[in-house]
């Protein structure tokens, strides 16, 4: 399965990627009005020391403890492998959030539901990896 | 011991001889009859140990890298140029721009030694290049210094008369030490240098490496060391850091 | 003036930021690597210092939003042609610290014509037809190095064959090499990016002054490394890995001085392959001090002649000066294999105002004089001529084959190829575009399969347009064009330029 | 005074009889005059190897004068330099084809350096055809009104203003007999008609016509220049004799290797040789570059030895051959040929920049 994988050499810890996030899962699609209008949550983030920095989002497990936490069932995997979740079944009980090890799932606090990459499953190529300028985000089978 | 002849012989053939013989192993090469060629030992790499009997010429030893070379007379100009490693042994007087880029391995000359010797050596992490002169240097000796140890005795000069270093010891120096036997005259130094007295690990050093001088030429390192050693130092590794303004 | 020097009171440029499309990502922020963004957290808003800004337009554009743009400060000193705004400036700067004026890049005055523009290209047209290049071969293929005058062959068993010994050349697929550019000032990522093209491209680049990387060492055979006067990470490993060797001794933005690479920027990595303490200024001697004259520079050429065996053919790079057509005489006498002219537009990542903007002269004149001088004295043969110094374009690099050269270097060029906006501030080592830069957070912003594609897509595009204009002219290998000023008219030049370039104005 | 250069396209044709046998001119002219179209009645020439028997161990000097000031200059030079055999009128027929002619003569030679003069050529290891190389460089660039049209021995060139059959027959060309002839007709598109500048151009025996123009002809000027050739003529057919006589008499290179001087293979071709030709031809390229004859051209380039054809490259211009017995024919076009020798034992198209070259069987 194809995951996004980020490159530290390369990161230069800009944002972009967030930025295309975010705009990608907004309703409008326009960044203006997904920022200041929809209060968007991006669903990866960039990890920044010193110099170091790098994006980092879901990484769609093999064996997600997110699934075996969610009491609703609402995250699961799809035909593909991606873990996404329902939002419709999820009930904010965050167990997911607390159940992943690589704290990729966040809140999303003005619908109240957890939320996490999907790997923009109508994009060929995430929105995040189209955005990197410096290439330091790969989508690719490894 | 393999001996080479090198009476009439044009440089770049001595110094083809020189190489095919270390090429096969020859761990002991004598150079007789030398009489100026240029380029002996450029770039040879390994521990072969080469002497030369006659007046070698310009650019010894230039980008050698470990073998030793005694020179049983007088050497010319520009020897030792950008050495990486390696020993350089003379017995007597050599010219001018010795060492120059030196980075590593050690030069010993008996005698005098001409202007602007130990130009921008420098050194890096273990290499440390060291040069040790036992008469007396010219103007500029140290210039623009980033590295290694440059050693300056004044104890086998051919004219006694003449002062033991030159004027602008040091200048633009930013890197490495020197130590001159007995008193430097700071209006002949370089505006980046500083004089001071040597301490114990200054000591302990210098020590280290007259030793191994003296035994390449039966010298007495107590004679030596009975004189006061002045200590000329980079005031700092950037001298031209304000020099600039945008 | 608050907190200010008195010069920076006066900013050059204004950052405008649009409220409206600003949405507060900081990415600006986080990218200037001047400060000139920053952010207000209590009131949750961006804020900016107009006089920290270099017009480097990182920001403008890494913005998502398209929310800022940088413009000049509308701003000025009460007119005065002579007295212009950088000459009060500059004086301001000299009043408050006592220094020597520090620029990178090349001279953007403009108050020296530019030759190249200039000067036109010929066509066919009828009674000697073009070539189409794109169908029929179109060849490139240059080697540099001596030739001798003649050939001599011998015949063996009824076949022909060379008894001439030729000297080591560099075969070029294209007649365009990056230039000198040392790992230091700018960082391992673009050294990276230039090998990688080079070899892909079947080009060299040249490491500079500043040693070679071991990591790039697979990368020797399109190397060529530089010999200057500072020696720094040079040794025969260095000298032997490399495909041709170069002895600086001049450089066209800054003709007869040295380089002081600061501190800042010598890190561990640097101080490693140059051979220095991390931290220490690296400074290059204005000379060589092994040169002081032009038998000293033949004893270097053929002390790393005999240190590589002789099968790198040397270089020998000067600044295009006054006499250059002398010096390149002596020069090719010397045993270069190669001359390496670099002209007064040429950049540099830092070099006194004072230098750059007046001491030198413009490649496209420095470049005729020496072909005709080597040819006057019938030893054109002997030396293969590389210019650089303000190639911009593929017209360039044509317009300087004609007039004599066997290639070009391209410096700026390879740089803009990777994303340098010329904002010329390349020796503070905070390059914004990660180029001109050691700094670890910095140089990660040139990823080196970016810039190797780049670099080589600029390559093959000037390529492509060489071979067009070539090919207009009814030619099919480059070197027929070679020299060929016949093919050049000058527009808008004096006699006496024409007649050092040696071509007729147009219409005639 | 910069590179104006003539510009022309034309027709060729020639042969050569290998057993020696002298032939009347009358076949080159009706193979030439066949080709009449291909020129515009500004220029014809022919040369002629083997028409001065008597006079054979002497340079033939053809000269032509603007006025008799640059005749009286000439001759001065020549009687100071040369021993001087014989001169004489070059015999022309009138015709009104050819309204008006230059003064022509002619004169058999030998060099006859001064002691100054010999010394310096001894300085620089130069020998008798340097001398009059040098001496025919001089007129041409030194006397204003003089030029000359030929200096080999035992042949000469007869050109002028004028369509070739109408030059042939001002020449009186039918009452030579040689065993090589080549002939041209020119169709000039921007200099008005010069004696001269017809084709063939000389030096000492080596004689070019040439159909097309040499794309590359700044540069091969530039770099005969720096081995002391003077290009007066702004023509590329000049550089051509000149690059021949720097490669095969200068440079001794065989003719098959000046030849691939002139076309060179291409690098795709050379990368695929064995060792030992792609050293060969890189060696060629790299040291010879400068002499790549660049663009569309035919020439056919006669000696005192023999006759070469070839062509460029990529082979833009035309040139047929045809082999009959001992006769070599060479031209532009087949029908040439055919008018002449109507029946051929072989006829073929040589291939881009493969030279034909055809000696004499017995070398005298």
């Amino acid at each position: 399965m194809k995951r996004v994988y980020p490159v530290e050499d390369y990161c230069m810890g800009c944002g972009l990627c967030e930025v295309a996030c975010a705009t990608e899962h907004s309703k409008s699609k326009d960044i203006v009005k997904a920022y200041k209008e929809e209060a968007v949550t991006p669903r990866n983030f960039v990890e920044r020391k010193e110099y170091l920095s790098y994006s980092i989002n879901c990484r769609h497990c093999e064996e997600p403890s997110c699934i075996e936490a969610c009491i609703t069932g609402a995250v699961d995997f799809d035909e593909d492998g991606r873990v996404l979740i329902d939002q419709a079944r999820c009930v904010a009980c965050w167990s997911c959030i607390m159940a992943c090890p690589f704290g990729v799932i966040k809140r999303d606090t003005v619908n109240n539901v957890s939320t996490k990459c999907d790997q923009c499953v109508e994009r060929e190529t995430p929105a995040c990896v189209q955005a990197c300028p410096n290439r330091a985000l790969i989508y690719e089978e490894r | 011991m393999t001996t080479i002849d090198a009476k009439g012989v044009y440089y770049k053939q001595l110094n083809e001889q020189i190489k095919e013989a270390v090429a096969n192993g020859a761990k002991r090469i004598k150079l007789t009859n030398v009489m100026g060629q240029y380029y002996i030992a450029d770039g040879i790499t390994g521990d072969a140990s080469i002497e030369i009997e006659g007046v070698p010429g310009q650019d010894l030893a230039a980008f050698m890298n470990g073998p030793t070379i005694v020179v049983k007379n007088n050497a010319q100009d520009t020897i030792g140029n950008t050495m990486d490693s390696g020993k350089i042994v003379i017995h007597g007087l050599a010219g001018d721009v010795l060492g120059y880029g030196m980075r590593g391995g050690k030069m010993h000359i008996l005698s005098d030694v001409g202007y602007r010797v130990g130009i921008h050596m420098k050194s890096y992490k273990e290499k440390v290049p060291v040069i040790i002169v036992g008469g007396n240097a010219g103007d500029f000796f140290g210039e623009y210094m980033a590295g290694g140890v440059l050693i300056l005795l004044g104890i086998n000069p051919v004219r006694e008369e003449m002062p033991i270093c030159g004027d602008y010891l040091g200048t633009g120096m930013h890197g490495g030490v020197m130590y001159i036997r007995g008193k430097v005259d700071i209006d002949r130094c370089g505006a980046e240098v500083g004089l001071d007295k040597l301490d114990a690990m200054d000591k302990k050093l210098l020590k280290r490496y007259l030793e191994d001088y003296c035994k390449d030429f039966d010298l007495d390192i107590n004679e030596i060391l009975k004189e006061e050693f002045t200590k000329v130092y980079p005031k700092s590794k950037r001298p031209y850091g304000t020099l600039y303004c945008y | 003036m608050l907190y200010k020097s008195f010069v920076d009171s006066f900013s050059d440029y204004i950052i405008d930021r649009n409220e409206d499309k600003c949405i507060l990502c900081r990415i600006c922020e986080r990218q200037c690597s001047y400060e000139a963004h920053g952010f207000d957290k209590k009131n949750s808003v961006m804020t900016k210092q107009d006089h920290k800004c270099i017009c480097c337009r990182r920001c403008e554009a890494m913005c998502p939003t398209g929310a800022i743009s940088i413009r000049e400060n509308p701003s000025q000193f009460k007119r005065n042609s002579n007295w212009t705004a950088s000459h009060r400036k500059n004086i301001y700067k000299q009043a408050e610290t006592g220094g020597i004026l520090l620029v990178g890049m090349g001279n953007p005055t403009g108050k020296q014509p530019t030759y190249f523009d200039r000067m036109l290209l010929d066509a066919s047209q009828v009674t000697n037809p073009s070539i189409d290049p794109l169908r029929e071969p179109m060849e490139l293929r240059t080697y540099l190095g001596r030739k001798p005058d003649r050939l001599e062959f011998e015949e063996k068993d009824g076949r022909v064959s060379l008894k001439t010994k030729l000297t080591p050349q560099l075969k070029l697929e294209y007649p365009i090499m990056f230039s000198a550019m040392s790992y230091g000032a700018i960082n391992y990522n673009v050294h990276v990016g230039m090998a990688r093209a080079s070899q892909k491209m079947g080009i060299y680049y040249n490491t500079g002054e500043g040693g070679l990387h071991k990591s790039l060492y697979p990368y020797g055979a399109n190397t060529i490394v530089q010999v200057a006067s500072g020696r720094f990470g040079v040794n025969a490993e260095y000298l032997n890995v490399a495909g041709g060797i170069e002895i600086k001794i001049g450089q066209g933005a800054k003709p007869g001085i040295g380089g002081h690479l600061p501190g800042e920027k010598v890190n561990e990595e640097v101080s490693r392959t140059r051979m220095i303490p991390a931290g220490t200024d690296a400074l290059s001697p204005a000379p060589h001090h092994d040169i002081y004259s032009i038998e000293d520079l033949r004893q270097l050429i053929y002390a790393l002649k005999e240190a590589t065996d002789y099968k790198n053919p040397v270089s020998v790079k000067i600044a295009a000066v006054h006499n250059s057509a002398a010096i390149a005489s002596g020069i090719v006498r010397a045993g270069a294999d190669i001359l390496t002219l670099d002209g007064y537009r040429g950049g540099t990542g830092a070099a006194p105002l004072v230098t750059r903007n007046n001491v030198g002269i413009p490649i496209e004149l420095a470049l005729a004089s020496v072909d005709q001088r080597l040819r006057d004295e019938g030893i054109r043969n002997h030396v293969s001529i590389v210019v650089g110094g303000g190639i911009r374009s593929s017209a360039d690099v044509v317009k300087a084959i004609a007039l004599g050269a066997d290639a070009v270097y391209i410096g700026t060029a390879t740089l803009v190829s990777v994303g340098c906006t010329l904002c010329r501030m390349c020796f503070t080592g905070k390059c914004p575009w990660g180029i001109a830069t050691n700094d670890q957070s910095l140089s990660k912003r040139i990823n080196p399969d970016i810039a190797e594609e780049k670099l080589s897509n600029l390559i093959r595009g000037w390529g492509l347009e060489i071979k067009e204009i070539i090919g207009g002219m009814g030619l099919n290998a480059l070197e027929s064009m070679r020299g060929s000023r016949h093919r050049l008219r000058g527009v808008g030049l004096s006699e006496s330029e024409l007649d050092i370039l040696g071509i007729a104005p147009a219409g005639k | 005074m910069f590179y104006e250069k003539d510009i022309s396209g034309c027709g060729l044709s020639g042969f050569i009889d290998k057993s020696k046998k002298r032939v009347s001119g009358e076949e080159i002219i009706k193979s030439i005059a066949l080709q009449h179209d291909r020129g515009n009645g500004l220029g014809g020439g022919f040369a002629a190897y083997g028409i001065y028997p008597e006079f054979k161990d002497y340079y033939a000097f053809h000269i032509m004068y603007d006025n008799m000031n640059a005749l009286a200059t000439t001759e001065e030079l020549l009687h100071k330099d040369l021993l001087v055999k014989h001169y004489e009128k070059i015999p022309v027929r009138r015709t009104l084809k050819i309204p008006t002619h230059p003064i022509l003569r002619r004169y058999f030679v030998k060099a006859k350096p001064s002691e100054e003069e010999y010394e310096l050529l001894d300085i620089e290891s130069l020998d008798e055809d340097d001398f009059i190389v040098r001496l025919v460089m001089r007129i041409n660039s030194e006397v204003k009104g003089a030029f000359v049209f030929s200096s080999g021995k035992n042949m000469g060139a007869f050109k002028g203003v004028g369509f070739p059959e109408d030059v042939a027959d001002f020449f009186k060309l039918d009452e030579y007999h040689g065993y090589i002839w080549t002939a041209h007709n020119r169709f000039p598109t921007n200099t008005p008609g010069w004696w001269g500048g017809a084709h063939p151009f000389t030096l000492l025996d080596w004689s070019i016509v040439h159909n097309g123009e040499v794309s590359s002809y700044g540069i091969n000027k530039r770099y005969l220049e720096m081995f002391g050739y003077k290009c007066t003529l702004f023509t590329d057919t000049e550089v051509v004799t000149y690059i021949l006589d720097l490669l095969i008499r200068k440079h001794k290179l065989s003719k098959e290797l000046a030849c691939k001087v002139l076309s060179s293979a291409f690098w795709k071709d050379i990368d695929n040789m064995d060792d030992i030709d792609q050293k060969v031809n890189t060696a060629l390229r790299m040291v010879y570059g400068s002499a790549l004859l660049n663009g569309p051209f035919a020439i056919l380039f006669a000696y005192k030895n023999g006759l070469i054809g070839l062509n460029d490259r990529v082979k833009l211009r035309p040139l047929i051959v045809g082999y009959k017995g001992d006769r070599v024919y060479m031209s532009s076009e087949e029908s040439a040929i055919r008018i002449i020798e109507p029946d051929l034992d072989t006829v073929f198209a040589p291939k881009a920049g493969e030279p034909v070259i055809v000696e004499f069987e017995a070398e005298a």
